[in-house]
């Protein structure tokens, strides 16, 4: 194991190909990720070294090679699909949902479906309402799922390897906002685990913060600015949509008696809503003010540089969210 | 035939089949007729809930097809699967206790007369999407092709499928993979209550894979040894990475489209028709007259078919409701 | 105007049947609605009336049928399609999720999008995994479209006639285990309104519950229950799960405080987080406990008829979780 | 030309051209050309975002299939998309507005280089998701053939969206309603960065068309004549009730798929081979040959539209960015 500073990309490479080395069973399918290394360069070097069988260009046809991911896990393999811009998951709906999600159910538990679709979406690179979405609810409502959301290198090599490795199918909801941001990765790490829960990533007992994926870091700068202001606000990664596990976000609304949730996504039927029902529910008496929640606006993504970023949650915004609770 | 879609014949000799085979294609088409006649008498009892899908006229199809498989192969179906199960040697009690919702059912009563599956026989799944089966035998047969050990994958499905989007990811997948996987399209001209010349340009679905370039073949798929013969050569190809082959079976559905369903828009004619066509009277007719199989023998069968799908469906309608006490949980995640 | 006894089903039919003899650009499409009337007969005798132009059979082509209602509202129709059960819309999730929904604000508010999506979904009826979801969360998160849930012959008429008139895409979810529903429906009325919120079905000063479609029913059955040991419930039936309007929620909130949401889905992801969420924003101080939400645990639907019924919220649990609460 | 995939000619005598006309036809290439090449110049001034794919090498196609089109007609179309608006008379100025997220863009800063919209012209839409247009242009044909006003919609859309279901689903709806709409395939060769050779069994999608009984036309997409020469009667026969036509243009995108891409997995050969049968270059010495144009007003031609495309793009530039004042709810609902 060694520690290196990376980039959130290349941790998603450093994971793909330690598991492809790992067990011979698994293969990446995608479009663009053969000799190109992928769109996003999420797959680089993988073709060179395991070969065009398991690094495995295709058509452009969602539905057709997800579809493939379920006939492949039922028969031995652990398939891996890249979703170019996770708005396309619209694409492959009904497999994911209605197959993928469902089969070991439908068979009464007997069969296991091993299967990572790692999803690139998120807002900020100006690529307008058909490129620019999370996702990160359309499917929050789908049992036989699990979703995880990365929100720095280090949580996108551990979920990753974690996905792979759960014998369970793994929506993995990476950010292209992201990417480029470096930071430490410990690799070659061998015994990976599934986050069952959220983290903890900066301590303060004034307030709670809950975000995801590119949130966090709006989240964490929010809080440097309350420090400069004396507030003292946990900063708390949800990583794990579903299932969906609070007890840690409860623990710390028990000590900071405030919440502050932040996704990047319309606020009606974003998962933000969720965790405040679920925090609610078990900490209602804790909360000194109504839980907020900081989202999109309840419209598409629209183009214009400006208006992109104004419909973001900014840290000013979230500060003075937090702020107005205390 | 509509113009510019020709039968096809596989070229290839189709691998000889001994008398004892060729009669025990006909036990196999009635085991399933008998099963799902006894799945209609259960359902008039009161023990198959919700909805099921018989598949009374098809059974040349499932029995020729799975006659050409081995035991490592893999198939993919749909919620008009009981047959296809069957075929492939899919227990009776078990496939009963299913549709009865029975702890003792094949799927543990999780799934349903829709989704039986039994996955060391190779039965990988019943889709009651439409369509959706088709990308998914295209993985099993990328893992049979990756694995390298001479496996293919049926996919059967219906003439309606062809219309729906994961039929052309799938067809084309397969194409450019050279993966070995026979799509069989059982054309039993209706898709629920919608005749097939109102859904697509004609009859003969072997067009569709022109726009692959993918071997097609047309057959009656009501004879038995005709389906069989043209699935083994397509099969002993995908095998030897020959690639995909789009198997056309023509067919009729005796009964409505579900148990609700009186089939009232099919004009009595047309019926008439396919019923005197009946895959196993055709198949009798043949046996008898290659001296293989007499009058008595033949209902002895039947009989006995009729009486073991009937102890089946008693030994499943006696065994446990499946419990609401189970961990669901465990069934959903590993 | 005459008001007649009729069904879920039959209020479907003449609410079709009104809207397409008031205006000839108004068109159905889906399969098995011609002739046949629809596997539900929800189009039965349209066919007769308004012929095979106006009342389309299709082929099983979700995606293409649903992309071709995009193309028939941009150019001066008002198509309506049947998507025959719920679950299908994951077939079609990209037409209406990054199409249908997303075309007004990306032609910067140029166009109008009068479609309706009619999906037939639920439980109850033995239909298993793949064929028993209300889909009432794949949709919550998707900014541009309406989503609303009749719960009554009346509320289908009513909210079917007013999704035809207008200008923007509305999902109607209708329910299964309601078809044959009986109940008054004043039929021939010109001036439908949408519904903007929802409706307070049965006052009560003691609980507020809050359901949708066939969850309405249980929660008044659930009052009934209550009222025999004095309790009163006030029963509301959420109507439109989008745009979501809870303020006439709230201001019962403000009377009874106690709210308990019950909807006819998975626990993690469903709307009735949404639901308690707003509420606690605005009506925090009113509450008295935290808000219930009783759902669907988070499985797929078993088959089996004791096991699917032991799944769906039933009055009883209903009454009991008032109660737990008071 | 791969086996069982012939380039088929319309047998319908083409509409002939007049001379102004076929001059005009370059006009329209240049300026899409010239609009393209500063789109291309604006993005490196920081005046564009995200991201922008250009058709440079396709113009022949939108000139081409425009110039077949009434006033009327619905046309749907791609990210690519430019140059199909441009054909069809869109503005530049509020094109380039558009792409520099301006107030005066034709979708007000909203929608972008990926969603050009004018409905007014019959631009019905451009459609980020690969194949997702194809439905909605059948859809566009279903109106006009309810609206008995012989209209018709042009489909455009590249070879990698032959391989999406909602491909397949548009065109078997298409042709067995008969419908009023050409299906024109700018087969460029590359789906992003890979070759069609990867993704599909022929290099001709012509045989696609196969598989829906579907008339079909393979052309050269780089010869506007004959762009028109195949459209026109297609476009004809669809007013005329005769149903779809499937139009395959091989074409060549000069620059990468989009502007992050240098296109480096391409052959330089093939590159140059294509360069050479730039369709403006070809078009030219036709109707230099043909006496019709000379250099000199050839390249009048070009600086004038070099520098009218420059003026536009400038006035887009000093308009007012997008207000993130506007109720972008009346944007979302009416
Ligand atoms: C995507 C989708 N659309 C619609 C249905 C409803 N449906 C179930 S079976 C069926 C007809 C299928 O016809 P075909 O493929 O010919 O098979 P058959 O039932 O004749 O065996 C339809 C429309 C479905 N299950 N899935
Ligand atoms: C459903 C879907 N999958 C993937 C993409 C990403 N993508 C955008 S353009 C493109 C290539 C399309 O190729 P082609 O249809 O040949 O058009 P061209 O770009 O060559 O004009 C891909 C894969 C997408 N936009 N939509
Ligand atoms: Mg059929
Ligand atoms: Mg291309």
């Amino acid at each position: 194991m060694t520690t290196r500073e990376m980039t959130y990309r290349e941790a998603i490479v450093a994971a793909l190909q330690e598991e492809m080395r790992h067990d011979s069973r698994t293969l990446i399918m995608g479009e663009d990720i053969g000799e190109s290394g992928g769109p996003f360069k999420t797959c680089q070097g993988l073709y060179e070294e395991f070969g065009a069988a398991r690094v495995r260009d295709t058509p452009i046809a969602e539905t057709g090679f997800v579809g493939a991911a379920l006939g492949l896990a039922l028969t031995g393999y652990r398939p891996i699909v890249e979703i170019m811009f996770a708005d396309f998951l619209g694409v492959c709906f009904d497999q994911i949902v209605n197959g993928i999600a469902k089969h070991r159910f439908m068979s009464g538990g007997k069969v296991d479906i091993p299967i990572v679709i790692r999803a690139i979406g998120g807002a900020g690179l100006r690529f307008a309402a058909q490129h620019s979405q999370t996702a990160e609810s359309w499917m929050m409502s789908v049992p036989g799922l699990k979703i995880v959301c990365p929100s720095s290198p280090a949580e996108a090599y551990g979920m990753l390897k974690a996905a792979i490795r759960d014998n369970n199918p793994v929506l993995v909801l990476e950010h292209k906002a992201l990417l480029s941001m470096k930071g430490p990765v410990e690799t070659g790490v061998d015994d990976v685990e599934m986050p069952t829960g959220p983290k903890i990533l900066r301590g303060g007992a004034d307030a709670t913060i809950v975000a995801s994926l590119a949130m966090v870091g709006k989240a964490l700068a929010a809080a440097d600015q309350l420090r400069a202001e004396g507030i003292e606000a946990e900063v708390i990664d949800i990583r794990t949509l579903r299932p969906l596990n609070v007890d840690l976000i409860c623990d710390s609304v028990r000590r900071t008696n405030i919440l502050v949730v932040v996704e990047e996504q319309a606020r009606t039927g974003g998962w933000s809503s969720n965790v405040v029902a679920d925090v609610v529910s078990e900490a209602f008496d804790y909360l000194d003010a109504p839980p907020a929640r900081i989202t999109l606006p309840d419209h598409p993504m629209p183009y214009s540089p400006a208006l992109e970023d104004a419909m973001i949650p900014s840290p000013e915004t979230i500060a003075a969210t937090v702020k107005s609770l205390l | 035939m509509a113009p510019g879609s020709k039968a096809t014949k596989s070229n290839e000799t189709p691998i000889p089949l001994t008398s004892a085979e060729r009669v025990e294609l006909y036990r196999t088409m009635v085991e399933i007729r008998e099963f799902e006649e006894q799945v209609q008498r259960s359902y008039l009892e009161g023990l198959v809930h919700g909805t099921t899908h018989l598949c009374n006229g098809h059974e040349a199809v499932s029995a020729g097809v799975a006659k050409a498989l081995r035991p490592d192969d893999y198939l993919s179906y749909t919620y008009r699967g009981h047959g296809h199960c069957l075929a492939r040697g899919m227990d009776a009690e078990a496939a009963f206790a299913e549709l009865f919702g029975r702890e003792t059912g094949v799927c543990g009563g999780l799934g349903g007369s829709m989704h039986l599956t039994d996955i060391d026989k190779g039965l990988i799944g019943a889709f009651g999407i439409v369509g959706a089966g088709l990308p998914v035998a295209v993985g099993a047969a990328l893992s049979a092709q990756l694995a390298g050990k001479e496996q293919v994958c049926v996919c059967f499905f219906g003439d309606g499928a062809t219309n729906i989007g994961a039929f052309h990811e799938a067809m084309n997948l397969a194409q450019v993979w050279k993966l070995p996987v026979i799509f069989v399209c059982e054309n039993n001209l209706y898709g629920e209550f919608t005749r097939i010349d109102h859904t697509t340009p004609y009859e003969d679905l072997v067009i569709r894979a022109r726009g692959y370039a993918m071997e097609a073949v047309l057959v009656d798929g009501n004879d038995v040894e005709a389906v069989y013969a043209a699935t083994a050569p397509a099969v002993a190809r995908a095998r030897g990475g020959g690639g995909p082959t789009f198997i056309e079976c023509k067919t009729y559905r005796h009964r409505g489209h579900s148990r609700t369903d009186p089939a009232k828009y099919r004009d009595p004619a047309e019926v008439e028709a396919w019923l005197k066509r009946d895959p196993l009277l055709l198949h009798r007719k043949v046996l008898a007259d290659d001296g293989l199989l007499g009058d008595q023998e033949a209902e002895a069968m039947i009989s006995e078919a009729r009486a073991a799908a009937k102890a089946a469906a008693d030994r499943a309608a006696a065994a446990s409701w499946a419990s609401a006490d189970q961990d669901f949980m465990a069934k959903t995640y590993v």
